[in-house]
C-alpha cells in the first residue's frame, strides 16, 4: 500500500520531470479519445434522432361496404394477437361521420345531404414504438392488407422500409466506426507511450544497472500511463462537453432548423465513463506492453 | 571473488574484443586495470555485472555462474556491486542527489537512511553545494564525481570504476583514490580501469594489462605504458 | 535543385536511423488520418443516402369538379414558371379513367357503370432532384394547395419535412465533425511531431555548434514531416479502402438490408486526394515550427 | 584572436562561474587552460563559440564582438571554431564516419572533398577501421578520438579542445597532442582545456589557469596543480 502510494508520487515526479513530453502525449491521449467520445455521441444521437422518426406507427384500413360485424371481429381479434400490436380500435361508417362532423363543424352541413353515412368503416393500428421499425411490421400490414373486407390502407410502406433500413444503417455503421475507433484510439495511445517510453530507455537501462528489480521499473510507468489516459480522457470528457455545447450554437448559426432537434447539451453519462474507462486502460496496458520491452538486458 | 575463465567477448563476427582471459580476483583485493584505448577495459568490466555476455567462457561472482543468472533476478547480482561508468550514465532528469539515491532507492530504504547516505557519499566527493543541480548544470568533474557518489553510496561487496578520474585533476584524482582505497580497507573488492600512470605509481597495487583483448601481464606495481 | 535532392535523400536517411520512432510517428499519422477519411467517407455517404430518399419527389394535386380550362392553364403555367420544377402533367378526368383501365385491365368493367369518369382530374407536379430537399418545396406545395380549385393533394408533407431537417443535420454535423477532426488530426500530428524533433534538440544541438545554418537543420525535418505525412496518408488511404471493403463484408453479417444499399467498394477519390494533402501538409508545417523552436542558440 | 574584456558569467543567481575574467590570445598561439574541477574553463571555451553568453563583459573573435552576432548569422563565427566537446557530443545515430563528416556537409563540400578529408581525419586518430561504427559500439577513448577528429577535419582557424585525452593512455595522448602542434605550426590558434599536468610538461606553452571562476594566472610552462 505504502508502495503504491510511493510509486505513485513517483509517476507524478515523473510526469514533472517531462513535462513537455508528458504533455504532448497527453494532448495526444485527450484528443484522440475526444474523437471516440464524439463518434460514440454522434450514434447514439443518430439513433435517438432517427426514433423520432418512428414512434407512434400507426395504419389505417379502410373496409369494403357491407362487412360483416363478425369479419371485423374475426379480424380485429387476429390483429390484437399480435405482440407487436399496442391497439385496435374500430370506427365505424357512423362514428367516422360523428367524428367528421365533429372535426369539421362547419362542414357538417355536407353530411346530411348523404342518406347514409359517405365514410367508409376503418381499422386503425397502433403499434408498439419498440417494434416500430421491425420488419416485421410491414409483413404484418401487407398481410392484412390481403384479408378480403379490407378495401385500402393507409400508410406509407415506402417510408417506413427506408426508415427501417436507414436506422439499420446508423446502428451498423455507429458499431462498426465504434470498433475502428477503439482500435484507432489503441493504437495512437499505445504508440504515444511507446515513444514516451523508448526515449526513456537509457533510464530504463541505467536503472536496471544499479540493481532495480523490473517492477521496481515497470510499475511507475504503468502508473504514469494510467494516469495520462485518465487525466487524458477527463481531459476529452470536458472538450466533449464544450464542443456539445457550441454546436448548438454553430448549428443556430448555420440552420435555425436543426436547433433543439437533439439535446446538445447533456453528454450521456454511460459516454463519459467509458471514455475514462478506455483511457486509462490503454494508458495502463500501453505503459505496461512498451515498457517491457525495454527491459531485456 | 571475481574468476574469469577462458572469456572471449566477440561484438562483431571478425574480430574479439576479448580473447581468452582468465584471472581471479580475491574478495577485499585491490586492482588496477590497464591497456590502451580500445584494448577491451570496458568490455571486460560490463562482462562481470553482465550488461554484456561472453561469446565463450564461464564468469563466477562469489563461485556462482553469472552466465546462468536469469534475467529476471540480475538484479540480485547488481546490487552486490557499484559501478562507474566510463561515461557516467546519471539520469539527465534527475538532480544530483536524485541520481545518488537511486541505488538505495532501488533497494526500498527508507527516505531517512537513504538522506543520510546520500548527504555521506556526496560529502566525500565535495559535491553538497551541487545537490540539486541537474546533471546537465554541472561540470564534466563534478559529473564524474556524482557517479563515483553513487557508485558507493550503497556500500556493495564490489567496486568497478570505469576510467575514473578522467575529468579531475590531479588533486582531487588522489582523494578519489584514497576514497576508494579506505573502503576498500572495509573488505571491499576495487576494480579500477584506468589509463592513469601517475595514479597506478601513486597507488601501488596488483595491475591487470590488456592489449587488444589479450590479458598480457598481470602483477603488482608493474608500470603501465 | 541538388540542394533538395540531397537534402531529401537526407531526410530518407534520417527516417531510417530513428526507424522506430519514425515507424511509430508514421502509424499515429496514418490513423488519425484514417479517421479524418472515414469521417469524410460518412458525411459524404449520407448525404448521397439521404438523396435517395429524395429523388424524384412528386406532387399530385385533384382538382374539383367542374373547374373550367383557362383555371388550370392558370395555374399549370404559374407552377411552370417556377425554377425548381422540372415537369407539370395535367391528367383530365377522361384520361385518368383511361390510364386506370390500362393499368387494371380486370376491373375496367366497373368504369362501365359510370356515366362519367369518377376519376378527378389532377395536376402533378415534378420538382428538379437538386431542389428535392428546399424547404421552399414545401412551400410552394403550401402556395398551391390554397388555390381554390385544389380539392386535395397526395404528398406527404410531414416526412419531406423531417426528411429536410435530416439533411441539414447531417451536413452541418458532417461540418462540423470535418472541422474538428482537421483540427484533431493537426493537433496529433503537430504533436507527435514535436515530440520526435524534442528528443533529437541535442542532435540539433549539435549540428548548430558545428557551423550548420538554420535552414541546413530545418530543412532535412521539414522534408521529413512532410515524407512521414505524405506516406501516413497514403497508408490512411489504403486504410481506408481496406476499411469500406470491409465493411459490407460486415454489414452483411449483420444486417443484409445494408448490403448494396451505399457502394462502398469505391472510395471518392476527392476523399483520397484530401487526406494526402492534408497529411503531407500537417507533416510538412509541423516540422517547420517544431523544429524552430529548438533553433535557439 | 580571442579577447575577454572583464568577463563574468553567472549561471544562477547566487554565484559566478567566472569573474572578471581578461585575457588575450594571439592568431597563431598555443595555449593551455588548466585548473581544479569546476573552476570554469568548460565555461570559458563555451562563452567563445557563443554556446553561453557573458553576464558582463565583452569577448571579440577576430576583432569582431560576438555578443553582437545574430543568432541566425551564429554559424559564420562557429564555421571558423573546431571544438572538441568534454562529453564528445556525437550523433548517436550515425557512424564514425558521417560524425566527422558533419563540419564539411553544413559548409556544402563536394562528397568527394569530404571523403578524402574525412579519411585523413580518420587516420591521424588511428580509427581507420571503426568508421562504419556508430558511437555506441565504440570505445571511450574511440568516441574522444572521433571528436578530435570532428573537430579538425574542417581546418578551422581556431581549435578549442575541452579535456581531449581524458580517456586517453599516455601514449595516444603524447600522439594527439602532436597532431595539435603540428596544426598550430600552420597558424591555427590551439586552446586546450586540461587537467593532465604531465602533457602541460611535455608541451610546455603558455597557460591560463583558473580557479574558482578566477584567472589567476597566465604564464609560459608554469607547473598547474
Ligand atoms: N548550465 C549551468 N547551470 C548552472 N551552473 C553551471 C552550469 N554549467 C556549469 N555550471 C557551474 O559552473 C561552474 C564551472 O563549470 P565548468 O563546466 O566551466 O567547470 P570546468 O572548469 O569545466 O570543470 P571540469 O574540469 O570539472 O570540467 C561549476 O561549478 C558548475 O557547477
Ligand atoms: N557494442 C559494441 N559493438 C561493437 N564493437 C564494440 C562494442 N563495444 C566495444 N566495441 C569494440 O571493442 C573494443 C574494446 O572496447 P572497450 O570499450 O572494451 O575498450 P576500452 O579498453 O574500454 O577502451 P577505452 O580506454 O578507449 O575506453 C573496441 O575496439 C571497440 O570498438
Ligand atoms: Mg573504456
Ligand atoms: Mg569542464
Amino acid at each position: 500500500m505504502n508502495l503504491l502510494k510511493i510509486t505513485a508520487s513517483n509517476a507524478f515526479i515523473n510526469i514533472a520531470r517531462n513535462k513537455l513530453i508528458s504533455f504532448l502525449c497527453f494532448g495526444i491521449i485527450a484528443f484522440t479519445l475526444l474523437i471516440f467520445g464524439i463518434f460514440n455521441y454522434i450514434t447514439f444521437s443518430l439513433e435517438s434522432f432517427s426514433e423520432t422518426f418512428t414512434k407512434n406507427i400507426t395504419a389505417i384500413f379502410y373496409l369494403r361496404e357491407g362487412v360483416k360485424p363478425a369479419q371485423i371481429d374475426e379480424l380485429t381479434n387476429h390483429i390484437r394477437e399480435n405482440l407487436m400490436v399496442k391497439n385496435v380500435a374500430f370506427t365505424s361508417k357512423s362514428q367516422a361521420e360523428i367524428d367528421f362532423s365533429r372535426n369539421f363543424k362547419d362542414l357538417s352541413y355536407i353530411l346530411s345531404e348523404f342518406k347514409e353515412s359517405p365514410f367508409p368503416a376503418s381499422i386503425e393500428i397502433e403499434f408498439k414504438p419498440e417494434y416500430a421499425m421491425d420488419t416485421k411490421v410491414i409483413s404484418l400490414i401487407e398481410e392484412i392488407e390481403k384479408w378480403s373486407i379490407i378495401d385500402s390502407k393507409e400508410v406509407n410502406l415506402d417510408w417506413a422500409k427506408k426508415l427501417i433500413a436507414f436506422k439499420k444503417f446508423i446502428y451498423v455503421v455507429g458499431m462498426f466506426l465504434s470498433l475502428i475507433l477503439i482500435f484507432v484510439s489503441v493504437f495512437i495511445i499505445f504508440n504515444v507511450i511507446k515513444i514516451n517510453i523508448f526515449y526513456r530507455k537509457e533510464e530504463i537501462h541505467v536503472l536496471r544497472l544499479v540493481g532495480a528489480t523490473d517492477w521496481y521499473i515497470k510499475f511507475p510507468f504503468v502508473i504514469e500511463g494510467a494516469i495520462l489516459g485518465f487525466f487524458g480522457s477527463l481531459l476529452a470528457g470536458a472538450l466533449l462537453f464544450i464542443t456539445l455545447k457550441l454546436f448548438p450554437v454553430y448549428a443556430t448559426f448555420m440552420y435555425n432548423l436543426v436547433k433543439g432537434m437533439i439535446d446538445f447539451k447533456t453528454i450521456p453519462s454511460v459516454i463519459f465513463l467509458r471514455l475514462i474507462g478506455l483511457g486509462t486502460a490503454i494508458g495502463l496496458f500501453s505503459s505496461y506492453f512498451s515498457s517491457r520491452q525495454f527491459l531485456k538486458n | 571473488m571475481i574468476e574469469f575463465y577462458h572469456v572471449d567477448k566477440r561484438y562483431v563476427s571478425d574480430q574479439l574484443a576479448l580473447t581468452d582471459v582468465s584471472f581471479s580476483i580475491e574478495k577485499g583485493e585491490f586492482v588496477f586495470l590497464t591497456g590502451a584505448s580500445g584494448a577491451g577495459k570496458t568490455t571486460l568490466l560490463k562482462l562481470i555485472f553482465k550488461e554484456e555476455v561472453p561469446t565463450r567462457g564461464q564468469i563466477l561472482i562469489d563461485s556462482q555462474n553469472i552466465n546462468l543468472i536469469q534475467s529476471k533476478l540480475l538484479y540480485q547480482l547488481r546490487r552486490n556491486i557499484g559501478i562507474v561508468f566510463q561515461d557516467f550514465r546519471l539520469l539527465q532528469n534527475r538532480t544530483v542527489y536524485e541520481n545518488i539515491s537511486i541505488p538505495l532507492a532501488v533497494r526500498g530504504e527508507k527516505k531517512s537512511t537513504i538522506e543520510k547516505m546520500v548527504m555521506n557519499a556526496l560529502s566525500l566527493v565535495g559535491l553538497t553545494h551541487r545537490k540539486n543541480y541537474i546533471p546537465m548544470h554541472i561540470s564534466g568533474g563534478e559529473q564524474q564525481r556524482v557517479a563515483i557518489a553513487r557508485a558507493i553510496v550503497a556500500s556493495p561487496k564490489i567496486i568497478l570504476a570505469d576510467e575514473p578520474t578522467g575529468n579531475l585533476d590531479t588533486e582531487l584524482s588522489i582523494e578519489i583514490f584514497k576514497i576508494f582505497e579506505r573502503i576498500n580497507a572495509n573488505g571491499i573488492t576495487v576494480l579500477i580501469a584506468t589509463h592513469n600512470t601517475y595514479m597506478m605509481e601513486m597507488f601501488p597495487k596488483r595491475i591487470l594489462k590488456l592489449d587488444k583483448g589479450k590479458l598480457i601481464s598481470d602483477g603488482k606495481k608493474e608500470r603501465a605504458a
